[in-house]
């Protein structure tokens, strides 16, 4: 079988923020039954369930069976369920999975969801659970957080000449701004580069409304294999490549992690990063978008800078790249950032992204990378998606 | 039929999962599936939004075990059953308080409900109105 | 493709015990080397690992990045890693994963690894880490423990006549008997009837010599695409069935889970359990063999206590059941528990289960499940391995 | 080549991660590349058992951030840095201790070795013997 025989029939969301009185359930409830409400399925349609979730371990002492506990709340049992648990990767993680199970003919419709709830009553547990997206065995002890990390890789950058201080302001004002448009976004409110540059210091250069914050949600998408359900006439959306790596130990000089995993992407697609509409990259501090810009071969090396300046990459630009708002705008609910990647892209594909609608995509990308090792991601995963329908 | 009733179902916060004097759970509209605490969709049918449902107060104790290692808040020895709750409710775990009284399979139980905040929220006795 | 396009080309193990100097690393270290060297292969000969693992997030503080971090300690680097958790049945969710992979095509040679560590400083972290295999949402509070689960299973068969008091005492017999005999075993010492009652009770009519207890170690399983890497002689295991399954909201009339389970791994491998010659059992209390006879067909209802007396599931007998000696005996380390299964299996398939070598066995079946929902386990996996290579 | 070696090499908590001095890891007689900590197996060419080698007490940093964020029992703000230890050492992440004085990429630093059970085990300082 080959790749394009994966169809993304159903996606949908939780909205993205503080939602305190939800649980797990209502979260995954929530994002589950609109994903299969989506795709005109009921909960019998589905084959295998692959759920994805990062900290419930830790954070609401839900190890073991998150995805059998949340689904049994909307009435699936039975089929097999397989908690997949890969950082901040989690949720792509559980995509790639699906595509597995129905490439290697063991189902037919297959759901995948992702789910977080980070806030909970006492702030220090969930940095602390953050932190375990490290390897503890190496680096516990010397204080070193998700934000320091984006710190001292984007810092580099900006010593180096490849990137200015004002780039990095400029693509957290595009964010923003984008975040505006998305009702499922966590934070809707259009920022100045003057409130960016004078907003709390995290772990300098990022402030912090360059950075992804703390947050609860839930993501789903519905895959079936080509032609099991029909398209009711709506734009179909097919998965064109499925791709994921592991970190490895760093000497500076070799490809990163995301060029490594993107270019298996392309190659499996037999596409390249001219051919990108529409992306959704991963940026769990929003300048990190600039990095993938270049890692993604949307441009040159040190020319992440001009091509954001170009106006290119906004909305109404020849390349969107993440018109949702992007982990830092839209919200990152690490088990279900993944997900709602897809989601907003096939949405986008579809023409559905009202408010945020970029103009007739036919191939999107989403990037979504996890924990990290001493200088790279631990795990990076590419997917690209294409709507095969033309646009009238 | 669509899943769209589902989406506005109240939290499982918000769901009673008891009256003060009996478990409330859902039960399918459709297929009669019975859920303690309540679903959001029937686990058998696939129907949303099951109907609120308060259970029977009394039931019969399908099985037990007398626990002899202790847990934070709870000294050991203490016993938990399975109960089917009467006229086709839910299977559900519990503590069974026999108050010096021995279990055993097949016998009738009613359940208690604690009070507000008191852990468990309910639990079993032997049913002393029972035959 | 079909099921038996893949094969069992290694296996490993870490004993099984307390370990207390041994860090994940250091267990996943041993079995994965050990698998690898088995198989004759280096560790950049492997396309991807699946990682299994239920309860370091809780008690090794190592949530997200579990495998990566294990897996860089003896340089696999760069292929994916999936993080898979199911509870004690995570080590077979994981190989069934890997199967997936192999036969969607995306690997050739897969890495299969569970590991846990459960003895910490403070006992009373792990059994709660241990109740997180049930849904917290509606059990949490009731005090349900594992041992509970199971102590009332067993004591409704005794009290329906199904199984004497006296059937759990032999079985647990056996089970020690078993583990006597198995160097990686964690419990090697035989036991005899009067032990095993007389020993302290757990939650009644479970004794402490009837259960598994908190247990380290790891195990490994690599599994090929038939052809790819060269028999070098020995006998060949392939993989004839791999299925899993969700529990379910229990009426108590139903098919048990285990039996669906089962049901679908015959069906899939055009056997029945009258042509298993060898299984591996979920007895996390030695007394569920005796559930697991009737559930998995090799006897009637209420046939397994008269199937145990006959002899026919002792190693000497003609359907040796946990020759390794189960979870009771052997050990229990979570997640590593089903991949130990295999291990086990594919010793007793090609002959090289010296002192606990079962007569020339062709089909070995695994039965691996985890978690609790109200009546019935979270979940349940059935593998069935067949030697291809006659006995002489 | 077998991977037998890996079997029998020393336990994580066993391997030396300093000498008082400098940092101690693992550098592959095969193709040289190195580990902080030590590995059983090299992470670039499959050797098994890399040899147990110490570091130079001196390095580069490759970049910093200053952390505004405390973490229980570490004060905000901390700097952090990323250091490529000289003679082709490994790239290692760890707190940085200026002293008033302000990093910059590019900076000669020295690690800093912290006495038994100090929290972290290591740090690096500015290398005040460089040019
Ligand atoms: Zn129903
Ligand atoms: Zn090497």
């Amino acid at each position: 079988m080959t790749s394009d025989d994966i169809e993304v029939i159903g996606v949908g969301m939780h909205p993205f923020g503080r939602f305190t009185g939800h649980s797990l359930k209502d979260l995954n409830r929530v994002a589950c039954v609109s994903a299969l409400v989506d795709a005109g399925l009921g909960v019998q349609d589905v084959d295998a369930v692959y759920a994805a979730n990062a900290m419930a371990g830790l954070l609401q002492g839900q190890e073991m069976i998150r995805g059998q506990s949340v689904m049994r709340e909307i009435g699936i049992e039975r089929i097999p369920v397989t908690n997949v648990e890969n950082a901040c990767a989690s949720g792509s993680t559980a995509l790639r999975q699906a595509v597995l199970a129905i490439r290697a003919g063991s189902a037919d419709v297959v759901l995948v969801a992702g789910v977080e709830k980070m806030f909970v009553e006492d702030r220090g547990r969930t940095l602390a659970a953050l932190e375990s997206a490290g390897d503890l065995d190496v680096v516990s002890g010397i204080g070193l957080q998700f934000t320091a990390v984006y710190g001292m890789r984007l810092r580099r950058l900006v010593a180096a000449g490849r990137l200015t201080v004002d780039d990095l302001v400029a693509v957290s004002v595009k964010s923003h701004a984008n975040g505006a448009l998305n009702p499922y976004a966590q934070h809707r409110k259009i920022v100045s580069p003057e409130e960016v540059l004078g907003s709390r210091p995290i772990a300098d250069p990022l402030t912090l409304l360059m950075c992804s914050s703390i947050c609860d949600g839930a993501a789903a998408v519905v895959l079936a294999r080509r032609g099991v359900i029909p398209s009711a006439g709506r734009p179909t959306v097919r998965v064109r490549a499925s791709q994921a790596a592991t970190g490895y130990t760093t000497t500076g000089n070799e490809p990163s992690l995301t060029e490594t995993c993107a270019t298996a992407a392309y190659a499996e697609a037999g596409l390249g990063p001219e051919d990108v509409d529409v992306a959704e990259v991963h940026d769990a501090m929003a300048p990190a978008e600039l990095i993938a810009y270049e890692h993604l071969g949307f441009c040159g090396p040190g020319g992440a800078g001009a091509l954001l300046g170009s106006g290119a990459t906004q909305i109404d630009g020849s390349r969107p790249v993440n018109p949702s708002g992007g982990l830092s705008s839209r919200g990152h609910a690490v088990g279900a950032t993944g997900l709602a990647q897809v989601a907003e892209l096939t949405w986008q594909l579809r023409g559905e992204a009202t408010g945020r609608q970029t103009h007739q995509p036919r191939i999107g990308l989403a990037h979504n990378n996890g924990g990290w090792l001493e200088g790279e991601s631990a795990v990076s995963c590419v997917h690209l998606l294409e709507r095969t329908d033309p646009w009238d | 039929m669509g899943l769209n009733a589902a989406l506005t179902v109240p939290t499982t916060a918000q769901r009673p999962r008891d009256n003060g004097h009996a478990l409330v759970g859902s039960r399918c509209g459709q297929c009669g599936a019975v859920s303690f605490p309540a679903r959001a969709v029937c686990h058998r049918c696939g129907t949303p939004a099951p109907a609120e449902h308060t259970f029977a107060t009394t039931g019969v104790l399908l099985t037990y075990t007398t626990v002899h290692v202790p847990r934070p808040g709870l000294p050991a020895p203490y016993t938990l059953g399975q109960v089917a709750l009467d006229d086709t409710g839910p299977t559900v775990f519990g503590q069974v308080r026999m108050n010096g009284a021995e279990p055993a399979a097949g016998m009738a139980v009613r359940v208690r409900i604690g009070a507000d905040g008191e852990t468990p929220r309910y639990w079993f006795e032997p049913d002393r109105f029972a035959g």
